[in-house]
C-alpha cells in the first residue's frame, strides 16, 4: 500500500492505530478547511489582532501540500510531523508559525519513530503539542490564545483514552473539547498576542488561533473516523 | 469596494517592492530574492557588528529603507503585516555577520520576537554571536503582565540609526547592545489614526472608524489603542498623545529632547508640520528643549491617515550617534 | 461628512505648518511670516545667483522641502493650490539677492505665471535682475494653441535640484537660466490618481472617482487629465503612462536617464516602488538605462493617492549636477 | 457729506454722475455678494479647475473693507480703484488676482482724477479694464474666461451710452451682458486657465470667473441705480 492509497478496510474498536497514511491525509484534510476558513479566520485576527492568522494558515498548509506527494513509504508518523513543524516555521510566520511550528516539532518528538499511532500516543502527541506552545509563549489558561482549545483537547483526549476510548473517539473527543474551547475564548479578556492591546475590548470576539487548533483537530478526528 | 491600489497580484506586493527598491537604491543595497532580505552593499563589513531589524512589511521606509552606511546591514521584510519566518532571518544574519557578532533589533510582537529568536538559535548553533534587543516605545499600551508588553512602533527609527552609527564608529557588540536599549529605554512614542488601512491580501480596511472619529494609541497595523473620540483640532490631539509621552518615561524641564513626527502614510505633510509645531510648544512651556527634529513618514501602516509623536531624551553621546553620518534611502546625511 | 485632518483652522493650515517647519529645520531655514516665505538661513549669498520658487501649498515637500545649500534659495507658499500674490515673492526675491541675480522658478498655471511676473516686474524696478523658467514637464496635456499649455508638475524638483546645483557652484545668471531651461527641456512626466484629495478650505473632494475608477493624466491640484478608466494592475498603469512621456521627448535606445517615481501623497511606499519596477523594465526593454532614481513623496496633492512617473535625459553636465550636494529637508546628501 | 454717508436725494436722467461714495458702496455690495457666493464660485471652479475662485474673490474683497473706512473725502474715484487693484493683486492669488488687479489698474488710469463719473467715464473704465486683462492674460472671445462677461458687458455699455441712456441704464445693460455672456460660457470649450486642461469635458460647466465678473457687474449697477 503506497501512502496516497485508501486503507482497503480498516479494524474496529480501540485496538485500532494510525498510520503515517493518517497523518498525511490529515493534513491535507486541514489545508482544505483552511483554505475554506482563509477569510473567516482573517477576519475574526482583523476584529482584535491583525487580520492575517488565515492567511498565514492558509500559506504555511498550501507550501506542505507538495512535499507530501514525494514522501518515501518508510516515513514514520513523527517524521511528517517533524516535516509539518519545519514547514510551518518557515512558511507561516507571525506568531502562529513559531507557535504551530514548536507544536509539532514537539508533538513529532513525543512519538518518536513508531510506525503507527495508537490513542495512548495521540493524546502524548497533543500533551507535547501544547506543551511546546506553553514554552514559546508562556501563555495560561484564560488568555484567550489557542492554548484555551489545546489545553480541554489534551484533558479530553486523556479521559477518553483511560476510558478505553480508541483512536477515532480520543480524537473526536479532543475536536470536541477543542471547539468548546475556541466558542469559550469568546467572552474573555486577552493577556497575550495583539489581542491583549484591546483590553475589554477583545470581549466578544473569538481568539482566531484557538479556533484554527479546533479546525486542525476537526480534520484529525474527521480522517480518523473516515479510517475506522 | 474594489481596492484601489498601484498592485499587480496582493501576492507579490512584497516580492514587486523590493525588486523595485532594490533597482532604485543599487548603490546601497542588494537584495536576496529566496529567502527575501535586503542587504548593504558592501556587507559583510569585516570586524564591524552587523545590524538586522526586520518584520512585516507595509511599514516602509521601515526597515529596508534604512539600510546602508550608519544604519542597518540588513532588513528582512515579511508578508504585509505579518513577521517574517526565521530562515530569511537567519540568511539577513549569515549575510552581515563580519566577526564582530550581530545585533537583531527587533519590534514587540509576539510573532516578530518568536521568529528573531529561532533564527538567533539557529545561527548561533553556526557559531555566529546573536543579540537581540527589543524595542517596545509604544506608551498606548500598558506594559504590565496582563498585556503581550509594549509595542515596538515608531521609536525603532530613532534606534537604528542611532545604534547603527555606534557599530559604525567600530563599538563591539556589547557596546552596540547597551547603546540600542539606552535609546530604547529614552524613547516614547504615541500615535493616532484618522483613517484605516487595507491590507492588500485582505481587501477590506481593518478597522472601521465612523466618519468623526479617530482613534487614540493606535498601533501600527491598525490595532486598536486607548479610546476612540471625536475628532478634534490638531492642537488638541497634540496635547492628548504627548501627556502620556511626557509623563511616562518622565520626561522634565531642562530635558534636550529629540522630537520625531511619524506620518502613518497618508497624512500630508503640511498636516505633520502642524503637528510638530504644537508639539515643540508644548515642550518649550514645560521647559524641555528640542534640539533634534524629524518630521515625515519613516513608520507607515500603508494609507493610513495618522500620525505619531517619539520624544527621545538626548544626551551627548546619543545626540553625536544621531549626527554621525548615514546613508540609506530614507534617511541620509553627511554622505 | 466631517473634513479628517490633522488641522486646527482651516485658514491657519499655511501659517502654522510654516511655523512648524521652521521650527524643525531651523538650521537649514529662516521664515518670513508676513509676507510669507522660507528662506536659506545663510541667504543673501553674496555673487551667488538666487533661485525662488514657489506656487500654492498643499504639494509639499514642494517648494518649501527644497530650500537649503544646493537647491532653492526661497520658496514662496500661496495658500493651498492658490498661487502666491506677489508681495511675499518680492520679499523673497529681495531677500536672496547676493547681486548676480534671481532666477524665478514657476510651474506653468496661469495664476503662478501673472503673479511671479508681476512679482518680477516690481523686484526689476528695485534693480534686481530677475528671470523666470516655466516648467512645463506634464504630457498630459497638449501644448497647443488651444490650452494654458502644459503644466508643470513633479519634473520641478528635478529643474530645482539640478539648477541649484549650477547656482551653488557659482554659475552666472544667464548660465543657470540654460541650466534650468535646459532640464525643462529634457523632462517629461505624467501622472495618475487613485483618489482624490479634499482642500482644507472647501472641506470636499476636488474631484469624484467611482470605487473602480482612475484618473489617467491627473494634475497635481485634482485638474482631469486625459481619460478616466477602470482600475488596471499596476504594471498596465505604469505602461499608460510611461508610452506618452517616452515618444514625447522622444526618449530612445541608448538615451541615460533618470527615472523618477513621485507619490501623490497617499500612496504607500510599496505601491511606488512596484511601479518603480514596472517603469525600470520598460526603459531596459526599450535600450534605456537608468543611471539615476528618485523616488517618493516629493510633488504631492495633500492626501490624493496616486503616482507620476517622470524620465529625464541625462548627460554628463546634468548627472554631475544631480549628484552633487545638496542640503534640504526633503532632500539631502553629500553634506 | 462723508463717503459713507447715503446721498440725500438722486438726481434722475442721463446727467447723474457716479462719486466715490457709489465706487465704495460698489466695492461693499461685491464683497456681500461674494462671501454670499464664495461656495457657488468654489463649486463652479471645482468642476472645471482647481475649486478657489470663490475663496480667492473673497478674500480679496474682504481685504479691502478695512481701507474703505478710512477714505480721504477727497479721494477720487480712480484712486479708491486704483487701491482696488492693489489689494486684490496682493491679497488674491491665482489666476483671478493678477486679471482683475491688472483690469482695476487700468480702470483707475482711465478714469483720471475726475471726481465722479458720467456715462461716457463708465464705458471707458470698463473698457480699460477689459483690455487689461486681455493684456495679461492673452484670452480672446470664445476662450471661456472673464473676457466672456466682460466684452458683451462693454460693448452693452457703449451701446446704451450712444442710445443716450445715463450711468443706471449703462451698468444695467452691461451687468446684463455680463450675466447673458457668463451663462454663453457654459456650452464652450475653454482654451485659456485651468479648465482648457479638460478639453471637450469643461462643455456645460460655467466659468467661474466669468460668473465672478457678472456678479461685480450686477453690484454696479444695483448700487448705482439705489443711488438715482
Ligand atoms: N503567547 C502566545 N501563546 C499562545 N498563543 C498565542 C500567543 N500569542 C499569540 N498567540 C496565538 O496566535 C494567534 C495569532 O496568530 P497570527 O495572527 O497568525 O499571528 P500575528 O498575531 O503575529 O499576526 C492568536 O489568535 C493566538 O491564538
Ligand atoms: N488667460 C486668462 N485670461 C482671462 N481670464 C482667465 C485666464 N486664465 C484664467 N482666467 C480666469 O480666471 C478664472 C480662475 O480664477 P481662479 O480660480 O481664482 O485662479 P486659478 O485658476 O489660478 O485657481 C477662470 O475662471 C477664468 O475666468
Ligand atoms: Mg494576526
Ligand atoms: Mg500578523
Ligand atoms: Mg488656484
Ligand atoms: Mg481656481
Amino acid at each position: 500500500m503506497t501512502l496516497n492509497e485508501q486503507p482497503d478496510a480498516a479494524p474496529t474498536d480501540a485496538l485500532i492505530t494510525l498510520d503515517t497514511a493518517w497523518i498525511v491525509r490529515w493534513i491535507r484534510q486541514s489545508a482544505e478547511v483552511l483554505a475554506a476558513n482563509r477569510t473567516a479566520l482573517n477576519t475574526l485576527d482583523r476584529d482584535i489582532g491583525d487580520g492575517d492568522h488565515g492567511e498565514n494558515m492558509d500559506r504555511g498548509f498550501q507550501a506542505i501540500l507538495p512535499k507530501l506527494e514525494g514522501l518515501a513509504v518508510e516515513t514514520t508518523p513523527g517524521a511528517v510531523l517533524k516535516l509539518l513543524a519545519t514547514t510551518l516555521i518557515s512558511t507561516v510566520g507571525g506568531a502562529a508559525g513559531p507557535l504551530y511550528g514548536t507544536a509539532f516539532l514537539k508533538a513529532s518528538g513525543a512519538v518518536g519513530s513508531v510506525e503507527s499511532l495508537d490513542a495512548a500516543a495521540l493524546v502524548a502527541l497533543m500533551t507535547a503539542a501544547r506543551d511546546g506552545i506553553v514554552l514559546r509563549g508562556k501563555a495560561e489558561s484564560g488568555d484567550k490564545t489557542m492554548i484555551d482549545a489545546w489545553t480541554p483537547a489534551v484533558n479530553a483526549g486523556a479521559s477518553a483514552h483511560a476510558a478505553g476510548s480508541g483512536v477515532g473517539a480520543v480524537l473526536l473527543a479532543a475536536a470536541d473539547a477543542a471547539s468548546g474551547g475556541a466558542q469559550a475564548t469568546d467572552p474573555l479578556v486577552a493577556r497575550k498576542g495583539r489581542a491583549s492591546y484591546l483590553g475589554e475590548r477583545a470581549v466578544g470576539h473569538r481568539d482566531p488561533g484557538a479556533q484554527s487548533t479546533a479546525l486542525l483537530l476537526r480534520a484529525a478526528a474527521d480522517t480518523a473516523l473516515a479510517t475506522e | 469596494m474594489v481596492m484601489k491600489k498601484l498592485i499587480n497580484d496582493p501576492k507579490n506586493v512584497v516580492n514587486e517592492a523590493v525588486a523595485g527598491f532594490a533597482e532604485a537604491h543599487a548603490d546601497i543595497v542588494r537584495v536576496s530574492h529566496d529567502p527575501i532580505f535586503i542587504v548593504r552593499s558592501d556587507a559583510p563589513i569585516h570586524g564591524k557588528v552587523g545590524i538586522v531589524s526586520g518584520g512585516g512589511s507595509g511599514h516602509e521606509p521601515l526597515h529596508g529603507g534604512f539600510v546602508g552606511y550608519g544604519m542597518l546591514d540588513a532588513a528582512v521584510p515579511g508578508p504585509v503585516f505579518t513577521s517574517p519566518t526565521p530562515d530569511p532571518i537567519l540568511a539577513a544574519t549569515q549575510a552581515v555577520d563580519g566577526g564582530a557578532g550581530v545585533l537583531h533589533i527587533v519590534k514587540n510582537y509576539t510573532g516578530d520576537v518568536l521568529n528573531f529568536e529561532t533564527a538567533a538559535d539557529l545561527a548561533s548553533a553556526e557559531g555566529i554571536e546573536v543579540r537581540a534587543v527589543i524595542i517596545n516605545d509604544d506608551v498606548a499600551v500598558k506594559d504590565s503582565l496582563y498585556t503581550a508588553g509594549r509595542r515596538g512602533v515608531a521609536g525603532t527609527v530613532l534606534v537604528e540609526k542611532i545604534t547603527g552609527a555606534a557599530a559604525e564608529r567600530g563599538d563591539d557588540l556589547d557596546a552596540v547592545v547597551a547603546v540600542a536599549e539606552k535609546v530604547n529605554s529614552r524613547v516614547r512614542t504615541m500615535g493616532v489614526a484618522l483613517t484605516p488601512c487595507v491590507v492588500p491580501h485582505a481587501g477590506e480596511p481593518s478597522f472601521v472608524l465612523a466618519d468623526d472619529e479617530i482613534e487614540i494609541g493606535i498601533g501600527i497595523h491598525g490595532e486598536p489603542g486607548r479610546e476612540r473620540i471625536k475628532l478634534e483640532p490638531a492642537d488638541a490631539i497634540v496635547d492628548r498623545l504627548l501627556a502620556p509621552i511626557l509623563e511616562d518615561l518622565p520626561f522634565v524641564s531642562g530635558d534636550k529632547v529629540l522630537l520625531f513626527v511619524n506620518g502613518m502614510g497618508g497624512t500630508p505633510q503640511v498636516e505633520l508640520y502642524i503637528v510638530f509645531r504644537r508639539a515643540a510648544e508644548v515642550l518649550k512651556q514645560q521647559g524641555i528643549t528640542v534640539t533634534r527634529s524629524l518630521v515625515g513618514n519613516y513608520t507607515t501602516s500603508l494609507e493610513m491617515a495618522g500620525t505619531s509623536i517619539s520624544v527621545l531624551k538626548l544626551d551627548d553621546e546619543l545626540t553625536s550617534l544621531w549626527d554621525a553620518p548615514v546613508q540609506t534611502a530614507a534617511l541620509r546625511w553627511g554622505r
